[in-house]
């Protein structure tokens, strides 16, 4: 059982804050230095500043030397969405030696630049709330570990059709025991059906 | 002093309304009579036919017969007074259309007799009785009118030599008409006389529809609050006023009730009832066949509505009959 | 095929269905349903007698209905694994087939579906696609007009393995065609149909014409196109071989097939776009190229495996460039068609991908996976303060991962918690609280969020997987909708506590939106359903409050429904623009104590004063940061 | 909250206008041309598609002039065919507002108005499916009369007031009552077996209108009108009248009118007659409406055939 993890007791929070313009994607709606001036303007940020592209090796790095160089525990990028670079971004914190769950995304791209690309005064404003309400998550964040489970070395493949059959052949040649379902008769999918296919016309089965 | 001239009267099948009309002349009749001789109307005076008959041929000036042709009498008068007549005025829808009893050609003679004389709600019972062309009196064996299988229009059996719609002609046209006979001031032999140029609509004072009005139902007169101001058709009513010549100086329409087309069909129409399902057709507000049975079944004698007075000179009719 | 036969490690289960997924990755326990074929596998050995001496004949399904098979048969005599099946619904019990099968008794009647379940690590969807049915285009007369036939019968016509043996005949007379029009694009890149590109359709034509005219050289082929997509390696180089081989091709996408009722011959109208005439030419027999379509069972496959769909119903990976072959869920995997219309280069690369992303957790020993689960305070559960636990969070768990034993405060079991936070926000002394989504730090969040102008917010509450994703697809797509709105991101709409609705109220919020997944899209089985529970709960109670209709809106809104997240965003502000900011005031003002009734016990949580503290500091922060910006 | 979208180009003035929206959907896939018949039947430049085509370049002159600004009648065949679900038909309305308002007429010569014998009665107006037609008044006499007039750029030639005109105050050229019925009945000495109604779009194959032209003079007249909208009840009775043994009217099948609802029209006419021949006790199997559809390649011969077959004066089927 994971026990609650709570913040050392009076650590002092750095926040570092870093409004990524992401090509013109971002900055071409809003300027990324007004939501840096405003950052800055927050509690416990110690730094902020803007990049290009935060996901680049250049943006990951600036980050990582960053926590060396401010001393900084707590990471805010804003920039696009979790599903997007959320793994990225905890990715170079750890690297820097930070828990990866002390970092913390603010999605100014999918939701905010380019569903109000007409609207930069408002998406303006809808940046700097978002950025503001990573900071104020990251103030109570604490570090976590990952929880580690066992596996069972054993493949589904659902459908026999040419996908399945590669997928299938490619796990049970890495010595993977795998179980290949198909609901028709008999495998091969749309593929057995096919007369020659293209572009070599060889047999489809 | 030249001779007074000579007018008749006569009414066939009709319901005397067109009889009710020239008494309406009231005090102008006065002036009528001293200008001229009445010399036939059974309606208002004692007249027999042989009176007629004993006329010398052309003596009468100007006949005014009123009524359609629904049976052996009403024919035989109309060619003994053309007989007499120097000019022959059709008077009335009946004479000059069918008019309303022309609407029976839409039968066979037994099924009307069947409904006039068994079913008809205010019998109690059928004695089955029919029209007899002889029939026994005290006196002896008398001759009955026979009844036609078919109501005609005054031109369809003689000549006739003007024409005067409406059911019944209006009391000014009347008088119009009287005047300009009386004074020679007749138009072309044929023509139509006491109507007006165009039709109903050209006349009509009410609000016309607008772009892309569509009839939804038909409704009648009753069913609905109508509305002063607007067209009929705009109100879901049948107008025949579209189709139907000028002249009556609407007196319908002022009654907030719509045109019935009694003065027939305006100049350019051929068949008044067509023309109207035309006109009419055009704005029914449908393009599913079902739902236009639906609207068409709220119209319920279409008939008798497009052709309320001219049936009996449709081109139906002659297709029917010929 | 038959090397998948061949493999000993695979173990081939056809005529087999999965009808049950549980568990996490790692660690699936899967419920398969072997139908019954009514031959015992194992004493099969495929020789056909029982076909020879059935006499039923049904259509064929696999030759697309254009040849017969018995009703005990296998569909194609190159089946893979040759075990033949009886189908019940066309068998008339005479039992010839048992008879020949003789001393080998393999067959069955009473064999029924067989239940199996699976532990599982890792697993691979690759269930395919299906075919777009043209008889709804009534311009092309599929179903009325005889040779007008789908690409699909075309391959059984021209196939010698077909019910021809390849001689190719037209269904209306059974001569040879001459004249052979293909039309492509057939319900593909249609907004009335499927509004997308099927991907292999132009190549799919070209092979078939250069095929038919390979067999019969006079055979005159015309292929109508809209664009010829040949973007792969060697591609356009077939298409360029069609060309000089003679094959006509008509940029123009008719509009209409007309028939000669005597000659059943066809007239396809089109325009000749190069030419910008109408053109009106006469086939013997027209082929209408079919989209693809998801399977028929897609949706619940997707519902089965708790996998999304993209719009367009295919299943929706989690990146479409950075992560194209993984499902949203860990362990889970797409290859091929299924995830989007491929061809079958790009079926087998994916399948080989798919099993190298599964293989990565298949040949690890343990697996890690996000610690974002329940954590329960023992010291606040009413096991404690009042001796016996209420179970509410028992309830509320999907997973049975809370347990009470005897007078103990609930415990929460790590490896079966997935981190939903619905035994979080129903726990009534909020003695449970979820890591990296506690109370205090969704708190924070709002009131940040709240901090500048509340009344003109709208405060969007969205789920992980559902709609954040919606609200991104909004984004991606560009559908523009107020700026007003501010997002808030929590694992599942189960997690969305009553507590954070009426502070986002107490502290003027203009509107709320509560948004999760649509109920069978749960990626927590039942959490959705937990929270459009407490959803309703509280609209009823904002209706008796009186709070203008609008002001909170409870919304399912997939993934792939970008468009509606944008839409309800801007009928949210419409309902706000249609309120005077007098009046939404004075409503907020009127409503400000009947929240802070509701909230007297928050301040109580571990946390929230201290995140209460702090907020207050950072609102004042951020005013005065963005007066100076 | 709306954007207000900055108009630039001639493609965005079309786009702003209701109906113009989608125009930079199409992907000139020609569907619209060769399922609409104008460019086969009547005006070898007319081509939607390139209308699209010449708006989305800012060729707005061109566009402008193009017959297709002026010829399209809305009748949506290709909206429903176009697989981008663009209202083809009003991004054209859009073009051609435009056009008008930049004071280009249309190239079409529209009804004309008999003064001398319109009443005022609106019949035009309420019918017409375009709302060309309006009413307005006009001294004559000392007295305001009240007129239709007919707006050039909207009327689209379907003569379906023509149809409706009770007074005959409305024609179109070609089909004007005394141009219709000089083609059969009282005046011709020799009339056929039947006459026919044939609006000139509800045959989409060449073949099937040489195939109605093949029969000889004195089995089939065919009368060609532009719409069965145009169709007055009144030559039908007439053509029977005059010893014509039956009446057919061939118009397009429901949902494929060229203008709009005149085969509607012609569906509610005849039934009327119907319903009135009905009640006079006259066979109306003489008088036969047909609506063909786009797909039904030698339709009308059966339909010839058929009724030459089973023709019979109207006064035997008396009951």
């Amino acid at each position: 059982m994971i026990e609650q993890s709570h913040q050392p007791e009076n650590e002092e929070l750095r926040i570092g804050v870093y409004i990524c313009h992401c090509g013109s994607n971002i900055a071409g709606v809003i300027d990324p230095k007004e939501v840096v001036a405003f950052a800055e303007g927050l509690p416990d940020v110690v730094h902020a500043t803007d990049t290009l592209y935060a996901c680049a090796d250049s943006g990951q790095r600036l980050i990582k030397e960053d926590i060396e160089k401010h001393k900084l525990n707590r990471i805010v990028v804003s920039a696009c969405s979790v599903r997007m670079h959320e793994p990225t971004f905890r990715g170079a914190v750890a690297e820097a030696g930070l828990n990866p769950f002390l970092m913390e995304m603010a999605n100014i791209r999918e939701q905010c630049t380019w569903a109000h690309g007409h609207d930069r005064e408002g998406a303006l404003q809808k940046s700097m709330d978002l950025t503001a309400a990573a900071i104020a998550k990251t103030r109570f964040m604490t570090p976590l570990d990952m929880i580690d489970v066992p596996v069972t070395h054993k493949a589904l493949v659902i459908g026999g059709g040419v996908a399945g059959i590669s997928a299938s052949l490619d796990l049970a040649e890495q010595g993977i025991e795998t179980i290949l379902v198909e609901k028709e008769p008999t495998i091969g999918g749309v593929m057995s059906q096919l007369n020659k296919t293209f572009p070599t016309m060889d047999c489809s089965i | 002093m030249t001779a007074k001239p000579k007018l008749a009267f006569y009414w066939a099948a009709s319901c005397g309304g067109c009889e009710v009309t020239i008494t309406e002349l009231g005090m102008r009749l006065v002036d009528v009579s001293e200008q001229a001789d009445i010399v036939f109307w059974p309606a208002a005076m004692d007249f027999k036919y042989d009176d007629v008959r004993a006329m010398k041929d052309k003596e009468i000036d100007i006949c005014f017969f009123n009524g359609a042709i629904r049976n052996s009498e009403n024919k035989e008068m109309a060619h003994l007074l053309r007989q007499k007549s120097k000019c022959m005025i059709s008077f009335g829808s009946c004479s000059h259309l069918g008019g309303i009893p022309g609407l029976a050609n839409l039968f066979d003679i037994e099924s009307l007799c069947q409904r006039v004389f068994d079913t008809t709600p205010s019998l109690d019972d059928s004695r089955g009785t029919r029209p007899q062309k002889q029939t026994l009196m005290p006196e002896g064996e008398v001759d009955l009118p026979e009844l036609y299988d078919q109501v005609k229009c005054l031109s369809d059996i003689t000549e006739v030599d003007y024409f005067m719609p409406g059911c019944p002609p209006v009391v000014d046209q009347v008088w119009k008409v009287f005047t300009a006979a009386l004074n020679g001031d007749l138009p072309a032999k044929g023509s139509i006389l006491g109507v007006d140029p165009k039709n109903v609509c050209d006349v009509c004072e009410r609000d016309k529809g607008e772009p892309s009005f569509r009839i939804k139902e038909f409704k009648r007169p009753h069913e609905v609050s109508l509305d002063q101001e607007k067209c009929f058709l705009t109100q879901g009513i049948i107008c025949s006023g579209p189709a139907t010549r000028a002249g009556c100086g609407t007196p319908c329409l002022q009654g907030n009730m719509p045109c019935r087309g009694c003065y027939g069909p305006a100049e350019g129409i051929i068949d008044q009832g067509a023309k109207l399902a035309s006109a009419i057709g055009a704005l029914i507000d449908t393009d599913d066949p079902e739902k236009l049975q639906v609207i068409l079944d709220t119209m319920t004698d279409p008939a008798g509505t497009f052709y309320r007075f001219g049936l009996a000179d449709s081109i139906m009719n002659k297709m029917k009959y010929e | 095929m038959v090397d998948a036969a061949r493999q000993p490690r695979i173990d081939v289960r056809a005529f087999t269905e999965v009808e049950k997924v549980e568990g996490f990755v790692g660690n699936f326990k899967v419920t398969l349903r072997e139908k019954a074929k009514h031959v015992l596998a194992d004493r099969c050995n495929g020789c056909g007698d029982c076909a020879k001496v059935c006499p039923i004949e049904v259509p064929n399904h696999y030759e697309l209905n254009l040849a017969p098979r018995k009703a005990a048969y296998v569909p194609m005599s190159q089946s893979v694994p040759l075990i033949y099946s009886i189908d019940l619904d066309a068998c008339i019990h005479c039992y010839k087939c048992v008879e020949a099968c003789g001393s080998l008794e393999a067959i069955d009647f009473s064999q029924e579906d067989k239940i199996v379940e699976e532990d599982i690590g890792a697993i691979v969807v690759a269930t395919g696609f299906s075919h777009f049915d043209p008889s709804v285009m009534e311009e092309y007369g599929y179903g009325r007009f005889p040779n007008v036939i789908t690409s699909m019968e075309m391959e059984r016509l021209n196939n010698s393995a077909g019910p021809t043996m390849g001689n190719l005949i037209r269904p209306s007379d059974r001569r040879n065609p001459q004249r052979i029009a293909f039309i492509n694009c057939v319900g593909s890149r249609d907004k009335r149909y499927i509004p997308s590109c099927s991907n292999f359709c132009c190549m799919y034509s070209i092979k078939n014409a250069v095929l038919l005219k390979q067999m019969n050289p006079s055979v005159d082929i015309t292929i109508y196109y809209m664009d010829i997509r040949t973007p792969s390696k060697g591609y356009e180089e077939f298409y360029d071989r069609a060309r000089e081989m003679g094959i006509h091709f008509i940029q123009g996408r008719p509009s209409l097939i007309t028939e000669d009722e005597a000659t059943h011959n066809l007239f396809v109208h089109s325009e000749d776009i190069t030419l910008g005439r109408v053109i009106e030419n006469e086939y013997d027999m027209v082929m209408l190229n079919q989209a693809a379509i998801p399977q028929p069972d897609q949706n619940h496959m997707s519902s089965v495996l708790n996998v999304a769909q993209s719009p367009g119903g295919w299943f929706m990976e989690y990146h479409p460039k950075l992560r194209p072959i993984d499902s949203p869920t860990d362990g889970i995997f797409f290859a091929g068609a299924c995830q989007g219309p491929k061809d079958i280069p790009s079926s087998v690369a994916q399948g080989s991908a798919a099993a190298s992303r599964a293989s990565r957790i298949l040949l690890s020993e343990r697996w890690e996976i996000e610690p974002i689960v329940a954590v329960v305070w023992p010291e606040r559960c009413t096991a404690t303060t009042k001796g016996r636990a209420c179970g509410l969070c028992v309830k509320a768990c999907p997973y049975g991962a809370v347990v009470i034993e005897g007078d103990k405060a609930a415990e929460i079991i790590t490896a079966k918690c997935h981190g939903c936070g619905g035994c979080v926000a129903e726990c009534p002394e909020d003695a449970i609280s979820q890591l990296h989504y506690t109370d205090a730090q969704l708190l924070s969040q709002i009131r940040a969020l709240l901090a500048d102008k509340p009344e003109e917010k709208i405060l969007a509450l969205r789920c992980h997987w559902c709609s954040y994703g919606g609200a991104d697809l909004a984004g991606t797509s560009h559908f523009e909708y107020t700026a007003n709105e501010r997002g808030i991101k929590v694992m599942c709409s189960a997690r969305m506590d009553s507590d954070f609705i009426y502070e986002a109220y107490r502290l003027g919020a203009g509107a709320v939106l509560f948004s999760g997944c649509h109920p069978q899209d749960c990626h927590y089985i039942t959490g959705q359903i937990i929270g459009a529970k407490r959803a309703v709960r509280l609209k009823k109670i904002f209706e008796r409050m009186e709070m203008t209709e609008g002001r909170f809106r409870v919304e399912w809104i997939s993934a792939a429904e970008g468009d509606k997240y944008a839409r309800v965003l801007n009928e949210m502000q419409d309902v706000l623009d249609k309120m005077s900011p007098e009046q939404l005031q004075e409503e907020i003002a009127r409503l400000k104590p009947e929240m802070e009734k509701r909230l007297k016990r928050f301040p109580g949580v571990p946390g929230v004063p201290e995140a209460m503290l702090y907020s207050d500091n950072l609102v004042d922060a951020i005013l005065k940061s963005k007066e100076i910006a | 909250m709306s954007h207000s979208i900055m108009i630039r180009t001639f493609a965005d003035e079309v786009k702003s206008i209701p109906g113009g929206e989608h125009l930079e959907l199409c992907y000139s896939c020609g569907t619209c041309v060769s399922k609409c018949m104008i460019q086969q039947k009547v005006e070898p430049d007319y081509n939607p598609r390139r209308l699209l085509r010449l708006a989305i370049m800012d060729l707005k002159d061109e566009a402008f002039k193009s017959p297709t600004t002026w010829m399209c009648s809305e009748c949506d065949l290709c909206y429903q065919a176009c697989p981008q679900e663009i209202h083809i038909s009003q991004v054209i309305a859009a073009v051609k507002k435009l056009a008008v308002e930049a004071g280009y007429t249309s190239p079409l010569t529209p009804v004309s108005v008999d003064e001398e014998l319109c009443s005022g009665c609106g019949i035009c107006v309420m019918v017409c499916p375009y709302e060309a037609p309006s009413l307005y008044e006009k001294e004559h006499n000392g007295d305001l009369d009240r007129l239709s007039e007919v707006d050039a750029n909207k009327c689209m030639r379907c003569g379906t007031c023509v149809g409706a005109c009770p007074l005959g105050a409305i024609a179109r050229e070609g089909v004007s009552n005394t141009e219709i019925t000089s083609q059969f009945g009282y005046v011709i000495p020799h009339n056929p077996l039947l006459v026919a109604f044939v609006c000139d779009w509800s045959l989409r194959e060449d073949a099937d209108v040489s195939l109605l032209e093949s029969y000889p003079e004195d089995q089939v007249k065919i009368v060609h009108i532009p719409c069965t909208g145009r169709i007055d009840p009144q030559h039908a009775l007439m053509a029977l009248d005059s010893g014509i043994n039956g009446v057919l009217v061939c118009g397009c099948k429901p949902g494929e009118c060229h203008f709009k609802r005149g085969n509607h029209v012609a569906k509610c006419k005849i039934s009327l007659l119907d319903a009135m021949l009905k009640q006079m006790q006259l066979n109306d199997k003489n008088i036969r409406l047909v609506q063909i559809g786009t797909q039904e390649r030698g339709r009308i011969k059966y339909e010839v055939d058929d009724m030459l077959s089973t023709l019979k004066a109207p006064k035997e089927a008396i009951a």
